[in-house]
């Protein structure tokens, strides 16, 4: 096809725009872009912006329910907490910006999803990090581990927002392109929630919080590109993030949202000025008219197409009421912020920017949005992996407590207290359960409830069974929040995949998306709001799909928060849901065996739900002193972070003493501690429930011990626990 | 019982030092914004822990030229009892109110987690509860640095508040989190009405949170 | 030998502290402030007297560690 | 108007970062480091051309906020 348009066409194809992308702005312009009109297209119209391959799919998530009073669509989800208390949150992925700029890139990650979150009227009460990194031994792997842990602590830490808990993994499928990904949680009142559609013909558009300057031009366009060798050359590009100025970007907003004042509000996020104004006026059906001479500038000699791409940080676009701006102009001028009215509300539905009195762009807001590319992409979906046996030949001589060591001490299964000693989690002096339980708990500020946090996906069991891993992600969270004592509410995913146009990276993300989809509808857990990375790839090599997902749960009495660790000696602990000794996929097999094998665990979504439920059933009767879901790594490491989070030990004299038993991850299970003489209710309840238990040991002492087998003191096990994150970055 | 709470830009431990000092004394202390120029008569002034001013310079040299510092001075010269907690430590010891320098930990790490600390001296009003207590730390520059000379002076004139030890009260290196010389924790000016220390005694008021020990600290000025 | 490195902030790239030092300077009373930035100065004491391979040497330390040259310039002198 | 202005730390003051930097070295295989201090440097840029009117604005500056007195050292520059 030959090029038939006056605009040069590498200068198109550096906008990430395909041909037939820049034919239809001509069709729908009537004429060809000027250079700022395409660089806000190309904004607009790249994968992160315009989820032009995702949105088909992500459609069929169940969004509704209950308590859901926001869904997708807004900057972050609402969920009704009772009281007339909402949560507001969201996960958001800083991948690219991190790889280049690890530090940076992280904190600006943080930065930008808390603002998601206050824009909505929200105070921040919690942020988590589901953070994915290559092998250890890959060359970059401590520099971006290291970088990226003080990137988000140093951003949370200063501006005073609890980092509670997250998650992270080593994968050489991330060696190229880790994965960082924030996810921020807010309490506000249900009746003062703020939206983004502007309204109201001539009412003023305010730009306040930071300067604007070069910074990150075409950060989004980057973060939709797959990255090669050169992609160093694109560092120049990366923000830096400013946590003091955000703070008390913070504050000003909190402070004016007391007042009938703001309209609507948008955060400039990802494509800055761009995305925001056009984002506000797409809601709300209107046009804007912005006088680029008057947006705040850092640098000098600004162009208008650098001010529309600029994505400095710590900004926000507002509209006001009528009259308003002097009072509003008061208040963040007392927190020392820029303040500006730099254009208004019209009715042309079209986006104007002037500067120095001469038109730079005027491009229909329904040309780039309603008519921005929308991709139902080729997939092909992959045979899953067959079942796995395991060779008793390759269980050479070593004892369970040796095969135990081995994988507490691994990188993905040892404590992660390197990490969360790094952030403030107690800061706003509401964290009930700080990192190293389940989930974590945070006290809604003044009452007697809390919620319930957790990040979770298991990216080996989308890569072999995507279908069943999207599953599994959403229900590791839901199993979390149900063992901390947390009803759970709803998620918030964070989508991160490979190059979407290869038909079998689509595959994953088609089934991911079926997953999810089945298991937040059977556990009545819906999606709120989300976000996607795609392009997750060096050379040509995708990342294993990894559709992380946060969910929140609410606890209506904080009396009956359940942490992990074992609370007396003498109790008894039990199995809840059936362990048959599934070890495909395992941390058992990849861990010890070095094998990566086998099918991914399948979920009975209905025996899930059953045994969740019997769960809160037994801490609502306090009958459950501590309670631990079976996640990776199976049964004994489950009991082993009971005791290491606690000191007491267990003594496992149950019959069954196979490595299927003991690391096997089949799932819906759950371990309890419950006092001796609630045995007798605890079997009956099982009973009335339809759920099995099954007797696992005794806590006692402080060693951890199967009976006749090996043993090991809590002090030995806790040393080889801790040791890696330490020693690594040294 | 009236106290004040000074808040800074950036300051983020302003609400949680409210919230403990209602709990314990049961009356609400006033903020008072940094623009300000004078405090009310007051039991006790405190400058709460967080990042003001980002921790940009150095920690705690921007909030110390704050028009509200001077009325803190002379509050604090005047006896008025004065709390710096965490940053707001390091603000008083920017003001010279206390000896010494915070510098970086010798992790070049922040730290969170908890600790204990044993007082030292025991004539104090914050001191007087002669008990070791847990409490969180969270902090880059906590680790407490002076010349020999000002160590030999603050240690003579029995001005050091805490050290940092481990549950049953053992000073050790062990249990120094940040590489403070002599592990000290917290100081008292000559005068021993000016407190400053690096752990969070605010978020250490109720049991829910892991630890009630802050009581100790707050409680021989509040009733 | 002493080598001196000066560590500084690319031009476009914001400086949160340089903002508010200068900020905090002009409520102190100082005028005339245009601007501030803040970068990093570093003295290390190296054993040998041969100027040229310490140059290329600290260079070398500023590339691998000392500098982030994401946002960073550097530059090396030695006494 | 450029202002250069260096603040180093006193001599007998512990150097955290310094000496981290300098195992850091160590183990990147840099040899023969005896020392390494880290400072910060300050570049302003004043209005005006009369250097002895800022060099003596310039060390209030210092006095007053930049520089840690207890602890650091600063000496200031005009080009
Ligand atoms: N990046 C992180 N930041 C903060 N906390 C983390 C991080 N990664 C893991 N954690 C915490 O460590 C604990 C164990 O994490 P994980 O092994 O993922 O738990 P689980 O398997 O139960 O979901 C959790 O409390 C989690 O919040
Ligand atoms: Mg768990």
């Amino acid at each position: 096809m030959t090029w038939e348009h006056k605009t040069d066409q590498s200068l198109v194809e550096s906008h990430g725009l395909k041909h037939d992308e820049f034919d239809s702005i001509v069709q729908g312009l009537g004429r060809e872009p000027n250079f700022t009109e395409l660089g806000i297209f190309s904004a607009m119209w790249n994968e992160h912006c315009s989820y032009k391959s995702s949105k088909f799919w992500l459609k069929k998530l169940p969004t509704t329910g209950d308590r859901v009073v926001q869904g997708p669509g807004e900057n972050a989800g609402v969920i009704d907490i009772d009281d007339g208390d909402v949560a507001v949150f969201k996960m958001e992925s800083h991948n690219h910006p991190s790889y280049i700029e690890p530090y940076q890139g992280a904190a600006t990650g943080v930065g930008g999803i808390l603002r998601d979150i206050f824009t909505m009227g929200a105070r921040p009460v919690a942020n988590l990090n589901a953070l994915r990194f290559g092998e250890p031994n890959h060359p970059k792997t401590k520099h971006l581990l290291s970088g990226v842990v003080e990137g988000i602590g140093g951003y949370g830490n200063c501006i005073g927002i609890p980092t509670v808990g997250g998650e992270v993994n080593f994968h050489p499928s991330y060696n190229g392109n880790i994965l960082v990904n924030a996810m921020t949680v807010g309490i506000a009142k249900k009746d003062k929630i703020f939206y983004s559609a502007a309204a109201g013909i001539g009412n003023p558009v305010v730009y306040v919080g930071s300067k604007t300057g070069r910074d990150g031009i075409h950060g989004a366009t980057m973060a939709s590109a797959e990255f090669d060798d050169d992609s160093e050359d694109k560092k120049p590009t990366v923000q830096v993030g400013d946590p003091f100025t955000e703070k008390l970007l913070l504050e000003a907003c909190l402070e004016l949202m007391k007042e009938q004042a703001i309209i609507a509000i948008q955060d400039m996020g990802a494509a800055g000025l761009t995305s925001s104004s056009i984002e506000m006026a797409s809601k709300g059906n209107v046009g804007l008219e912005i006088d680029l001479t008057k947006v705040p500038m850092r640098a000098s000699n600004m162009t208008a197409y650098e001010l529309m791409l600029s994505e400095s940080q710590e900004r926000m676009l507002m509209v006001l009421e009528p009259g308003k701006e002097e009072m509003a102009r008061n208040i963040f001028k007392k927190w020392d912020l820029e303040f500006e009215v730099i254009g208004k509300v019209t009715d042309t539905k079209n986006l104007v920017l002037n500067m120095h009195g001469k038109e730079e762009a005027c491009i229909p807001i329904n040309i780039l949005v309603e008519d921005a590319p929308e991709y139902q992409r080729d997939y092909t979906v992959r045979e899953p992996a067959g079942e796995y046996q395991i060779d008793p030949n390759t269980l050479n001589s070593k004892t369970i407590i040796d095969d135990l060591v081995i994988m507490l001490s691994h990188p993905n299964l040892c404590s992660r207290r390197w990490i969360w000693e790094q952030y403030d989690h107690m800061v706003m002096a509401d964290t009930l359960v700080r990192p190293g339980s389940d989930a974590a708990v945070v006290r809604v500020h003044g009452t007697n409830k809390a919620i319930a946090i957790s990040t979770d996906c298991s990216p080996t069991y989308c890569k072999h069974n995507s279908f069943e891993g999207g599953k599994h992600a959403v229900v590791e969270t839901w199993r979390n929040l149900v063992a901390s004592g947390a009803l759970p509410i709803a998620i918030t995913d964070c989508m991160n995949f490979g190059n979407p146009e290869k038909p079998e990276i689509m595959g994953e993300f088609v089934e991911c998306i079926r997953g999810m989809t089945e298991a937040c509808t059977i556990l009545n857990y819906p999606v709120v709001s989300g976000n996607v990375s795609l392009y997750n790839e060096t050379n040509g090599e995708g990342i294993y799909p990894t559709p992380a997902i946060g969910g929140v749960g609410l606890i209506k009495d904080i009396s009956k928060t359940k942490t992990i660790a074992f609370k007396q000696n003498n109790s008894l602990v039990y199995a809840v849901g059936e362990t048959k000794g599934h070890l495909g996929n395992s941390q058992y097999l990849s861990i010890v065996q070095h094998k990566e094998l086998g099918s991914t665990p399948v979920i009975d979504l209905n025996k899930e739900l059953k045994n969740g439920k019997f769960i809160l059933e037994l801490v609502n009767q306090d009958l459950a002193l501590s309670a631990h879901d079976i996640g990776e790594g199976g049964l004994l490491v489950a009991a082993a972070e009971m005791s290491l989070s606690s000191g007491i030990g267990i003594t496992i004299d149950c019959a069954i003493k196979s490595h299927e038993f003991f690391f096997g991850e089949d799932q819906g299970r759950y371990l309890i501690e419950i006092d001796i003489q609630n045995d007798d209710t605890l079997k009956k309840l099982s009973a009335d429930h339809g759920v099995v238990v099954e007797y696992i040991g005794q806590t006692k002492d402080a060693v951890i011990e199967i009976k006749e087998n090996s043993k090991i003191s809590i002090e030995e096990l806790k040393n080889n626990h801790e040791k890696w994150f330490p020693d690594f970055t040294k | 019982m009236k106290s004040h709470v000074i808040v800074f830009p950036g300051s983020n431990c302003d609400r949680d030092v409210a919230v403990a000092i209602e709990r314990i004394s049961g009356s609400a202390p006033e903020m008072i914004w940094h623009k300000n120029t004078s405090i009310a008569e007051s039991d006790l002034i405190v400058v709460p822990g967080g990042f003001s001013y980002g921790d940009y310079l150095r920690c705690g040299a921007i909030a110390s030229t704050s028009p509200i510092i001077n009325e803190v001075v002379k509050k604090a010269k005047a006896g008025v009892p004065v709390i710096g907690i965490c940053n707001g430590f390091q603000i008083l010891i920017e003001t010279s109110l206390l000896d010494g320098a915070l510098i970086r930990n010798n992790s070049l790490s922040f730290i969170c987690k908890d600790i204990y600390i044993k007082p030292e001296n025991t004539s104090s009003i914050f001191t007087k509860n002669n008990v070791v207590a847990k409490m969180p730390i969270a902090h880059n520059e906590g680790n407490y640095f002076a010349t020999s000379d000002t160590i030999k002076k603050i240690n003579d004139n029995d001005q050091v508040a805490f050290r940092y030890c481990d549950a049953n009260g053992l000073i050790n290196e062990g249990s120094n989190p940040n590489g403070s010389i002599d592990n000290i924790a917290g100081i008292l000016n000559d005068n021993k009405n000016v407190l400053g220390l690096m752990p969070h005694p605010e978020r250490a008021v109720e049991l829910g949170l892991g630890s009630d020990d802050g009581k100790y600290i707050f409680e021989g000025v509040l009733k | 030998m002493l080598a001196k490195i000066h560590i500084t902030l690319k031009k476009d790239v914001l400086d949160p502290q340089g903002k508010v030092i200068a900020n905090s300077l002009s409520d102190l009373g100082f005028d005339g402030i245009q601007s501030v930035r803040q970068g990093k100065y570093i003295e290390i004491i190296l054993n040998g007297d041969d100027k040229n391979a310490a140059t290329t040497k600290l260079n070398q330390m500023c590339e691998k560690l000392l500098a982030n040259l994401v946002i960073e310039d550097y530059s090396v002198e030695i006494d």
